[in-house]
């Protein structure tokens, strides 16, 4: 149910989103989405302005391991039931010493994604008390498991004795498949 | 010691044919359900099974109640006539018989929540409140009958039927209110909340391991045993031994059929139900039986 | 059960020879659904294939359960749960690991939460091969299971018991602890 | 019997001296005069007459000496279980001498059947049991008054009846009145014969005057609660038994339906809702003994059922009953007086698991409930099955249907507290409570046996009830030996009992041979696949009944009722008060009303 | 001699006026030798005495008969145990000259000396009544008394001026020969004021500002000794010399203040009130009886009055000394008290239940039903607050700011009198006949007018 009036309303937010704040990029997705990026100290701004515009649901709050740049990509989407037009707010941190600050006072339901990114990410959030508690994962003592840099194999290796094979049964099936030459022996 | 064979007598009976009938009725409801079904002595084989099994026990109170509900029950099948086929010939009171079956009631309760799992307790919490609600209209229907015939001996009962008729065609509206508080009793489908496998983990019965949960089936199948088998001496008269039988398991296979294709009343829907629909016909009934006959 | 050379003598009582033929003919499958080969079991109970002509039902609590089926991935914590399980059960007990997942971790072998091989935490009298056999694999298996008890080869009970040390250190070593103590546990 | 009430009277200020000394000693003296009565009662024939004091106004009836003994049963078993328990209590002498007074009160209501004379002992037994109620909690302060306040208007009635007929035949023996009682107009008797009833009915708990019950039950020092529900509430079934008796009800008020006149009827309806009302709102009860003070109205109800049948099979259900519920719910009460003594809350869902720590108290309690559910092996089934058939044989069967309410419904409030407080997970708080000392043990045992014996072999109380009937010339209850004959039916105690022994010995041999369970402690549940380390909260006890508690939750509560009316009064009360308070201007002015009304009036 | 007793008390009154502590010592002093004169003169009862030797028609005579003696003696006999119990000397001359106005009351036959006595003892218990500082109360005591013991003398006036004489004894016989109708009058007038002082509702109104006020002395005072003599007075008033009954809307107004007393009673929150109230109601049942005028029913309503008397004066001591007590550690005091409040509500081994059980048994011989009924409400509902009260004190835990419990106790003479009084009531409660027999006695003399005349018309001088 796209009213034509609520485009009005849409451009009405984007170009006041620029005015407001400066350093704030909006992209255009497809017509019932759009991802905004603001640098770190304006993101909060930026989050509460649009709360009140009506994009009250923040539907998820995560994080993506830009490895490459050292970054970390804080993403908070958020949803107008009114208009049903998302907002992908991201914001950088630095990845070596990840903090940011807590949006538990704008919506009370950020408290346990926040606690699930430190525990996946490793991303602190000031304000946020009991951030650093376990969630899902119990008694995980090694790096957060979705950093790129932690290698999965090898932990299961290390942790979960696996079966010994005589034969490698997954370079006999690459050689059926044909990824690789060689010779199956029975 | 003729009554030691008697006993002896009604004891095997019940043991074999009680079983046997189970395994009928597993077999109908799986035709119901389209499929073939165990063997008919699959029963046998199930209550074999878990007695030779390593159980545990949660005290001295959860194997008193096991043993004193299996005891209470075999007491009650004692005193229960099939067809002209007596125990003790005089002695077999309605009262006696309805208020030692709850002997058998008790025991099982208190061995099951002395485990200490709740869901026991909210199992036993359920059965006794499905009672409440069963008990009021079957009771006031059958001492209906009672009143009828002047007499609360079931017995004597039975062979007035022989004289002159069933019962299930003098007092049709007693016989229904009858066999809806018989559903109840077994814990058939319709009534069966107090050990519903879904919701409580299968009631009471949570915390019996191994030869626990054989007794408790054995006792289960008594206790069908002697609700079935009051209902027919009530309902559908004498003729001798074979006949008995017959009635009965006509009677079971009725039963089966109905559970096996309603859902599970909620505990209170149940007490509900049985406090306005049968208690209605019981009324009824009792109008008749007084005014009319 | 012991195989002393490769000539197998039977040590069972009469009495034992006979519960054995009871039990196979009359066993009770726990209902606990650990895996995504749960979705198998219903199709194998009704009117098709009927699994109930074996005598075989589900049962509501593992104190009355003869038979634990492992359908399928098994990560960490519910590896916590299937050992506090089976431990649950009475004493003639059996396992059948449903799909390659139980022997060798299938297509989870590197992921950091699932396990990769059963047997190495609790004794698994029966592996059945595919990723989510059908129900005739499950008959298959069945009957097989119901001979191996009548031969009375079946006793992955009597293993857990006799070298319970064994299965409690791997145990420890891939899991920590079994039973946990955290926020949600107190 | 004089010199019983003598040794009782004297015994209570002996108690009250000596126990200044040793508190222990009170209990022991009331048990040696409860003794030493018992004994002396025991061989005095029925219906000799002594004079007490002077005035020969002392007449032993068999029902007077049937409900003596069940008393001094009661009184004994109170007395041993109190020579350790009263540590507990801050005033003991005077806990001690008031209690001799009671029973030297009951005694005397027993023995007389001169109207003052009773209603004098009535009043000693209401006051001296008045001051024991207060002694342990506060709050049962406003309960004492409400206690007394409704046994008044009963025993009031009582008295305007008694001097209604003194007026009328210039004699206090009963005995006499009933002689030339259809003498008076019908208004007359009937107001006679209905206030006299009333004292029964106000002390028995029953129906419109039950209100009582559960405060003074509940709150009162947990081992006098056995005396009140076990023994004083059965002073007002003997009231009733005696009146319905004595006076030839049957030929006094018209046939109404069933063969019952019109009076028993009434009662037989009162009877009726005060099993309902017991039953249903002893299911609601989270405190234990508030639960049993329920079940006392539900089961006073039975035995006002019984007795109003006034028939070979009912009346003698009705006095069968009186000696189970007395039994029963004086085990039941010294069971929660043994576990409020050691956990020190009568609370359900608070206690849980006892079973563990407690067995004698637990087999005491099932003992006591299977008695009072009217569970065959026991002697609560017989009375029971009497009324059942007796109710049957007339018709009856919209009383059915509340007596059978009331009989499944007492299963119902009775597996509560089994559940609540002995079955189940054992609290931490309540590790290390040991089992109650052998003495409190003594009575409880003594208890089981008693009622387990009397369940298989009911010659001997048979044999009081069947003289009582002779004695009022009610045609007597015929039995032989352990077999129990009616118009409707019989049965054998003991076949019943070897039976079930049987029965007990086949699952037994069945347990034996199969191979043994592993003991594992009360931790080790199954818990649908989680950890559990706090076992505390895994234990289902409060509102155990939650889903039969929805469907009749808000029932009209007779207590708010009375309480209002109270309150009115009160009201009325300010009224004058503010009159009073008022200027010496409005005295003046009331003044002259009271001319005015003179001058108009004259 | 007799008139010493007036004469004494009167006297030794103002002699002591200048020296005031001595006067604490002579009340009881005063009040013992009443008592030796009194018992002295047991002999000689049936005797008028003219004062002055003018003849009875015109001089002022004293009755002495034994109606008069059993009165004089409990009165006195209260007034000893009050005068040894009470500590404040304010009150010792007022007490004296009440001595001396109440035994005259009892002793005078002629309806003006009467009306004096009435006013003197007015006086006095207005004085009295002020005892801790309750000034609003006893003034409306006193506004309140002062205007009703205005029809008292109208109604004397009205005698004497058909009558002729001021003796009660011949204006009574020549008015009942020749108007009757204005005799009723007159007793209707007597009536009002009597009933002030009976504190019958509408006209007691003043009673619970003026008892509850805490003082020890004034409810005793009032409530055993001043209402016991007006009882005298008014039952030889309406039984002896008027045979007529009251008109029926006094005897309505007093079952209604029975019952309302009783409710009042029952709000209260305060005990002193309350025992007021109870006071009331009492009374009004004793005037009730007295108004039946039946003769077993007066001599048990004489019978309740006394042990009604004792009972309230245990309560008022003890609650004028202690307040609201606590008794666990005033065992003795606690135990008189309860032992009284239960004979009050009539409970069996105690005298107030004979009193009760008599008045109910009377009752019922006249077929008077609505006063029966009326008793037994009254006394349930005295049973629900005496209870209330009874329980409150044995188990208050009071705990001062120490934390534990304050135990003071009645001084010793007046728990000695307390407890003593305690015993008496269970002593007629064991054996009533002792009392019943007096009051049997006194019931028929009151009734036979005509022995009253002979003895004026014999002039058995003295």
């Amino acid at each position: 149910m796209m009213s034509s009036t609520n485009n009005i309303g849409l451009e009405e937010i984007l170009s006041s989103l620029n005015q407001l704040f400066e350093g704030v990029s909006t992209e255009k997705v497809d017509p019932r989405q759009y991802k905004i990026i603001t640098p770190p100290e304006k993101t909060i701004p930026v989050l509460e302005f649009l709360k009140e515009k009506g994009y009250s649901h923040l539907s998820i709050l995560t994080c993506i391991d830009w490895i490459a740049e050292k970054k970390f990509e804080l993403v908070y989407i958020l949803f107008n039931w009114g208009t049903g037009v998302t907002f992908v707010v991201s914001t950088y941190v630095n990845r070596d010493n990840p903090i940011f600050y807590t949006v538990k006072h704008i919506w009370p339901t950020a408290e346990y994604y926040e606690r699930d990114v430190h525990e996946f990410f490793g991303v602190k959030f000031e304000g946020n008390e009991n951030c650093e508690k376990p969630l899902i994962l119990e008694l995980w003592n090694d790096l957060p498991p979705l950093r790129k840099d932690f290698d999965p194999l090898e932990y299961s290796k290390k942790h979960y004795p696996d079966r010994e094979y005589q034969k490698d049964a997954i370079h006999e099936a690459r050689i059926i498949r044909g990824d690789v030459r060689g010779e199956i022996d029975g | 010691m003729a009554v030691a064979a008697r006993v002896a007598g009604v004891l095997l009976t019940a043991f074999f044919f009680g079983l046997t009938f189970e395994g009928i009725g597993r077999k109908v409801t799986a035709r119901i359900q389209k499929r073939y079904g165990p063997p008919w002595y699959q029963n046998f084989i199930d209550v074999l099974k878990t007695l030779t099994k390593h159980g545990w026990t949660h005290g001295w109170i959860f194997d008193f109640g096991v043993v004193m509900a299996l005891g209470g029950v075999i007491a009650t099948l004692t005193f229960v006539p099939l067809g002209n086929f007596v125990a003790f010939p005089g002695l077999d009171n309605f009262f006696v018989i309805v208020y030692l079956f709850t002997v058998g009631a008790l025991g099982m309760a208190m061995g099951m929540v002395g485990t200490g799992n709740p869901w026991a307790s909210i199992g036993v919490a359920r059965a006794l409140t499905l009672m409440l609600g069963y008990e009021v209209p079957y009771l006031i229907v059958i001492t209906s009958l009672l009143y009828n015939f002047k007499t609360s001996n079931i017995s004597t009962i039975v062979e007035i039927q022989s004289v002159n008729g069933w019962n299930i065609f003098r007092f049709p509206i007693g016989a229904l209110v009858a066999f809806i508080c018989l559903q109840g009793m077994l814990g058939k489908e319709p009534f069966e909340a107090p050990i519903a496998p879904a919701e409580i983990a299968s009631g009471p019965m949570v915390e019996l391991s191994a030869k626990y949960m054989g007794l408790l089936m054995l006792m289960n199948t008594f206790m069908e045993f002697v609700e079935i088998s009051i209902f027919v001496d009530l309902f559908l008269g004498g003729g001798n031994y074979f006949e008995f039988l017959l009635k009965y398991l006509t009677v079971w296979i009725f039963a089966i059929m109905i559970s096996a294709v309603l859902p599970r009343f909620r505990i209170e829907q149940a007490v509900y139900f049985y406090w306005t629909v049968p208690l209605l016909l019981a009324f009824i009934q009792v109008f008749l039986v007084v005014a009319g006959m | 059960m012991s195989n002393r050379g490769n000539v197998k003598i039977d040590e069972r009582t009469v009495w034992e020879k006979i519960a054995d033929q009871l039990r196979s003919r009359s066993m009770w499958m726990l209902h606990y659904c650990t895996g995504c080969g749960a979705v198998e079991l219903p199709p194998s109970m009704t009117s098709r294939f009927d699994l109930e002509r074996f005598g075989i039902g589900p049962m509501a609590t593992p104190r009355q359960a003869d038979i634990f089926l492992i359908t399928g991935y098994l990560s960490v914590k519910t590896l916590r749960r299937v050992i506090y399980t089976y431990e649950k059960m009475p004493d003639p007990k059996y396992v059948i690991g449903f799909g390659s997942c139980t022997i060798n971790g299938g297509i989870y072998y590197d992921s950091y939460a699932t396990i990769n091989r059963l047997d190495y935490y609790i004794p698994v009298d029966l592996y059945i091969a595919g990723c989510m056999p059908r129900p005739e694999a499950i008959f298959e298996a069945f009957t097989k299971l119901m001979e191996m008890i009548r031969k009375g080869e079946a006793n992955g009970w009597k293993r857990y018991k006799e070298n319970y040390e064994w299965y409690k250190q791997n145990q420890l070593r891939s899991l920590g602890e079994v039973i946990i103590h955290d926020e949600f546990h107190e | 019997m004089q010199n019983i009430l003598l040794v009782a009277i004297i015994g209570s200020v002996a108690g009250y001296l000596l126990s200044l000394f040793y508190r222990r000693l009170g209990p022991i003296i009331l048990l040696l005069i409860s003794l030493y009565a018992f004994a002396m009662l025991w061989e005095i024939p029925s219906n000799t007459a002594e004079n007490f004091l002077g005035y020969d106004v002392l007449y032993l009836t068999t029902l007077g000496k049937y409900f003596a003994l069940l008393s001094l049963i009661v009184f004994s078993a109170y007395a041993i279980f109190n020579i350790v328990w009263i540590e507990t209590l801050k005033t003991p002498h005077a806990f001690n001498a008031l209690s001799i007074l009671t029973l030297a009160g009951t005694l005397g209501v027993f023995f007389t059947t001169n109207l003052v004379v009773l209603y004098i002992f009535w009043e000693l037994t209401v006051f001296a049991s008045l001051f024991i109620v207060p002694m342990s909690k506060s709050e049962a302060k406003r309960a004492a008054v409400w206690y007394v306040t409704i046994t008044a208007i009963g025993s009031f009635a009582f008295l305007f009846a008694t001097f209604l007929l003194y007026s009328k035949f210039y004699t206090f023996d009963l005995v006499e009145i009933s002689r030339n009682l259809s003498q008076l107009p019908k208004p007359t008797i009937w107001l006679v014969v209905c206030s006299m009833l009333t004292a029964g009915i106000a002390k028995s708990g029953v129906f419109p005057l039950h209100v009582w019950l559960r405060n003074v039950h509940g709150k009162a020092p947990d081992t006098f609660s056995a005396v009140l529900s076990g023994q004083l509430v059965k002073m007002g079934s003997y009231l009733i038994a005696l009146l319905l008796s004595i006076f030839p009800v049957t030929t006094l008020f018209p046939h109404f339906y069933g063969g019952v006149n019109i009076l028993s009827y009434i009662l037989i309806w009162l009877g009726n809702v005060s099993i309902l009302v017991g039953t249903l709102m002893a299911i609601k009860q989270n405190d234990m003994k508030m639960l049993i003070a329920f079940s006392t109205v539900a089961n006073s109800g039975y035995i006002l059922i019984g007795l109003a049948l006034l028939d070979q099979v009912g009346f003698a259900g009705g006095l069968f009953h009186v000696f189970n519920h007395a039994i029963a719910a004086t085990m039941i009460f010294l069971s929660f007086a043994a576990v409020v003594y050691r956990t020190g809350t009568t609370k359900i869902d608070e206690l849980g698991g006892l079973i563990h720590r407690m067995p004698v108290t637990f087999i005491t309690y099932l003992v006591g409930i299977i008695s009072l559910a009217g569970i065959p092996p026991t002697s609560g089934f017989i009375s029971k099955w009497m009324i059942f058939q007796s109710l049957v044989s007339r018709g009856m069967f919209v009383t059915e249907i509340f007596v059978f309410v009331g009989s499944i419904g007492s299963f119902l409030y009775v597996f509560r507290p089994l559940a609540g407080v002995f079955l189940g997970q054992l609290k931490s708080k309540y590790k290390d409570v040991r089992e109650v000392p052998i003495i409190m043990q003594i009575p409880m045992i003594l208890l089981v046996l008693v009622t387990v014996f009397f369940g298989v072999f009911p010659g001997q109380v048979l044999e009081f009830i069947v003289g009582a009937q002779k004695e009022f010339g009610i045609d007597a209850f015929q039995y032989e030996g352990t077999k129990l004959i009616t118009s409707m039916g019989y049965w054998d105690t003991w076949i019943v009992f070897v039976m079930f022994a049987v029965g007990f010995l086949i699952a037994a041999v069945l347990y034996l041979i199969t191979p043994k369970g592993k003991k594992i402690p009360l931790e080790d549940q199954y818990t649908s696949g989680e950890f559990l380390h706090n076992f505390d909260l895994y234990h289902y006890a409060s509102r155990f009944y939650a889903f039969l508690e929805r469907e009749y939750g808000d029932h009209p509560s007779l207590e708010n009722l009375y309480a209002s009316l109270v309150n009115a009064l009160k009201s009325l009360g300010k009224g004058i008060d503010y009159l009073v308070s008022r200027t010496a201007s409005a005295y003046v002015f009331w003044l002259g009303v009271i001319l005015l009304l003179l001058w108009k009036g004259w | 001699m007799i008139t010493l007793l007036i004469a004494v008390p009167l006297a030794l009154a103002f002699a002591t006026i200048p020296l005031r502590k001595l006067a604490r010592l002579i009340l009881p002093v005063v009040v013992l030798a009443n008592l030796v004169i009194l018992f002295a003169l047991k002999p000689h009862v049936g005797k008028i005495i003219e004062l002055g030797s003018w003849p009875a028609v015109y001089g002022i005579t004293l009755f002495f008969d034994e109606v008069a003696f059993y009165f004089l003696s409990f009165v006195n006999m209260m007034f000893l145990v009050i005068s040894l119990i009470t500590r404040d000397e304010r009150f010792s001359i007022p007490l004296l000259v009440m001595n001396a106005a109440l035994n005259g009351l009892i002793l005078t036959a002629d309806f003006f000396n009467s009306f004096v006595f009435l006013e003197i003892i007015a006086i006095t218990s207005y004085i009295i009544s002020t005892d801790k500082d309750n000034a609003l109360g006893s003034f409306k005591y006193l506004i309140f008394g002062g205007v009703a013991s205005i029809f008292y003398l109208i109604g004397a006036v009205f005698m004497y001026v058909q009558g002729g004489t001021l003796n009660m004894a011949y204006s009574s016989y020549i008015i009942g020969m020749s108007n009757p109708e204005l005799m009723k009058t007159a007793l209707v007038l007597f009536a009002i004021t009597l009933l002030v002082e009976l504190k019958v509702l509408p006209f007691g109104l003043w009673v619970p500002d003026v008892y509850g006020n805490g003082s020890a002395l004034t409810p005793v005072v009032l409530g055993s000794v001043v209402s016991t003599a007006t009882v005298y007075l008014f039952s030889r008033l309406s039984l002896t010399f008027v045979d007529e009954h009251l008109p029926p809307v006094f005897y309505y107004t007093v079952l209604a203040s029975i019952v309302l007393s009783q409710l009042g009673a029952l709000y209260q929150k305060n005990l002193g009130r309350t025992l007021a109230f109870a006071s009331m109601a009492s009374m009004s049942t004793v005037v009730a009886s007295l108004l039946t005028r039946q003769e077993s029913v007066v001599s048990t309503a004489l019978f309740y009055l006394f042990t009604d008397a004792l009972a309230k004066f245990v309560l008022f001591t003890v609650y004028g000394n202690l307040g609201v007590a606590n008794f666990r550690n005033a065992k003795t005091t606690g135990i008189a008290f309860t032992f009284s409040s239960l004979s009050l509500v009539g409970v069996p081994i105690f005298a107030g239940f004979w009193g009760k059980y008599y008045l109910l048994k009377a009752l019922f011989e006249q077929e008077n039903y609505v006063l029966a009924i009326v008793v037994l409400v009254s006394t349930l509902i005295e049973l629900a607050y005496v209870t209330k009260w009874n329980i409150e004190q044995w188990f208050a835990k009071k705990e001062t700011t120490k934390g534990e419990i304050e135990n003071i106790d009645l001084p010793f003479v007046q728990k000695l009198f307390v407890l003593l009084s305690a015993l008496i009531l269970l002593v007629i409660g064991l054996f009533p006949q002792l009392l019943l027999d007096k009051t049997n006695l006194l019931a028929e003399k009151l009734f036979d007018f005509q022995l009253y005349r002979d003895i004026f018309f014999g002039k058995g001088g003295m």
